[in-house]
């Protein structure tokens, strides 16, 4: 298989959201299978990087997942700082590069696919 | 009167305009995030504003000092709904 | 008091079904009467995963606990899961119009 | 069985959203039950309100279920002018009430019942 | 350089300030109405701005001459996808 | 051109399939090559529902329909219908490293 870079944009709110785990599985997946992965959260879905989750029963942990990421070989975790601002202090232990809107237009642009949960 | 309840947190200022003094809004799921992006427009609020706890747990979100006045259990959903003949839940 | 619950839909992870549960539980401890939790839409077929009729069934003792029959049509469910029943929608606005306070988990 | 007013605030967007038909069935039932019903669209809801629509294969049209509601008793028919103002030229031949937020906020203080979907 | 999907017209804020001269954008679904309820801030935008004819006749949108341009077939998304490297769906 | 399309969810009447659907017959129509389609997530079940797989069976011609495996797990599918495959999402990476384009509709 080629090498590729793939974007991952995911905006869902974890726990209240089904794209959230697709999402999650999808970026994982395409680290497992050799490809250049970032990973960008914005909307709601930079809630997924909140440390101090307490998933419902039969939930997965979307932070420890997270957490998990550089064993995929995820290593670009980029954060939309328009709604990651209020929440910064309460963030789980991961390096997260917060990103401006230009930032953002850029990531995009060197991505080859982007894929949207 | 009524007790309103939210879960889409862009969907605040449709709900807003329809609050009296007299009515109470809950926030659910995502809306709990309000508490920290709007929190000054809460604040000032006739209505009573709470957030459900149990939703603020499942994602994570830590009250601090002032965000703790507005917490609400299952329990305190339960009174708000005594308290209030209609509920509309706004999504 | 008396209080008739709908859950509605089935959003993401089942958070209606559960808001439903922990409102009801609530209630009961405080001494109010759940006459009927109506199981519309989407939320029919939650409620056939054994984890969660499981966990109504724990809490079912004097309440009906109805699935809507369209619904129930819908997702080719002919027999209801133990402790549920199976009826029209005359049955919720029955139950409504017998109950003080009609809550919707959404 | 006993008369209440029954409110159903309506805020799905036909076509794309499931409980937009959940909404007008428990209406019609409420309606065919002998209750006082009232029928509020309100956000993305007043587009169910729409003439000329195409519902896809499969699909219950939307706008012909909402011209039915007479038959169901079903009289009182209000829209949020707020979301409707844009849309007024394009409306059902229907009796249709704009209400602004204050007379909602009545409007919802006279109901026994209120349903949302 | 990048195609923009929207479905949800409440995030038209979250996506325009992304929208760069070469960016387009498609509105879908809901996000159509956009054309009806904020047409003059999409005039203005550098970004090419469409919106699905298929599902504006769903709903019923109906087009006069100032939303005409804005349509898109099925075949102007496809050609919109050649001419942009990447599609970001905003939901 | 060659494209790999993806349904990522299955929101209120099966819009993002249907939309797919509308993509894909245009893009074959103007000449391009639709390597793969694929079915992730909730959209996996509504693959299912016959009238849906019948009208992707009449565009299938030279064009992989992947149900998506941990999805299909989730809702006890074990044989796909007629015209589907299922794969794990490493069929979706290498579809999309073959593929100029990757559109989702979610």
């Amino acid at each position: 298989m080629s090498e590729k870079h793939w974007l991952f944009v995911l905006q869902g709110t974890p726990y209240f959201d089904p794209l959230v785990t697709s999402g999650l599985d999808a970026a994982m997946a395409a680290g497992a299978f050799g490809q250049k992965v970032s990973v960008l959260f914005t909307g709601a879905g930079v809630l997924q990087l909140l440390d101090q989750q307490s998933p419902p029963v039969d939930s997965r942990h979307v932070g420890k997942t997270l957490t998990s990421f550089p064993l995929y070989d995820i290593e670009n975790i980029y954060v939309d700082q328009r709604f990651w601002e209020p929440f910064t202090e309460q963030a789980l232990p991961l390096e997260i590069a917060p990103l401006a809107p230009e930032a953002i237009a850029h990531l995009i642009a060197s991505a080859d696919h982007v894929m949207s949960f | 009167m009524a007790l309103y309840t939210l879960d889409n947190p862009d969907h605040l200022p449709q709900v807003a305009p329809l609050l009296t003094r007299e009515d109470a809004l809950l926030l659910l799921g995502a809306a709990t995030t309000l508490l920290f992006t709007n929190r000054e427009q809460l604040q000032k609020s006739h209505a009573t504003i709470k957030a459900l706890n149990d939703d603020m747990m499942v994602l994570g979100l830590q009250l601090d000092q002032e965000t703790g006045e507005f917490s609400a259990s299952y329990k305190d959903w339960v009174d708000l709904a005594l308290e209030h003949q209609q509920h509309v839940h706004w999504r | 008091m008396k209080f008739t619950l709908t859950i509605n839909s089935d959003s993401g992870h089942h958070a209606p079904a559960r808001r439903a549960l922990g409102f009801l539980r609530a209630a009961r401890k405080s001494g109010h009467d759940v006459a009927q939790v109506f199981f519309y839409g989407d939320s029919v077929r939650s409620a056939l995963e054994s984890s969660i009729a499981e966990q109504w069934r724990n809490e079912a003792h004097g309440i009906e606990l109805v699935l809507c029959s369209a619904s129930a049509d819908r997702f080719n469910i002919d027999t209801p899961p133990a402790g549920f029943d199976i009826a029209g929608l005359g049955a919720l606005i029955e139950s409504g119009c017998a109950s003080e306070r009609v809550i919707n988990f959404v």
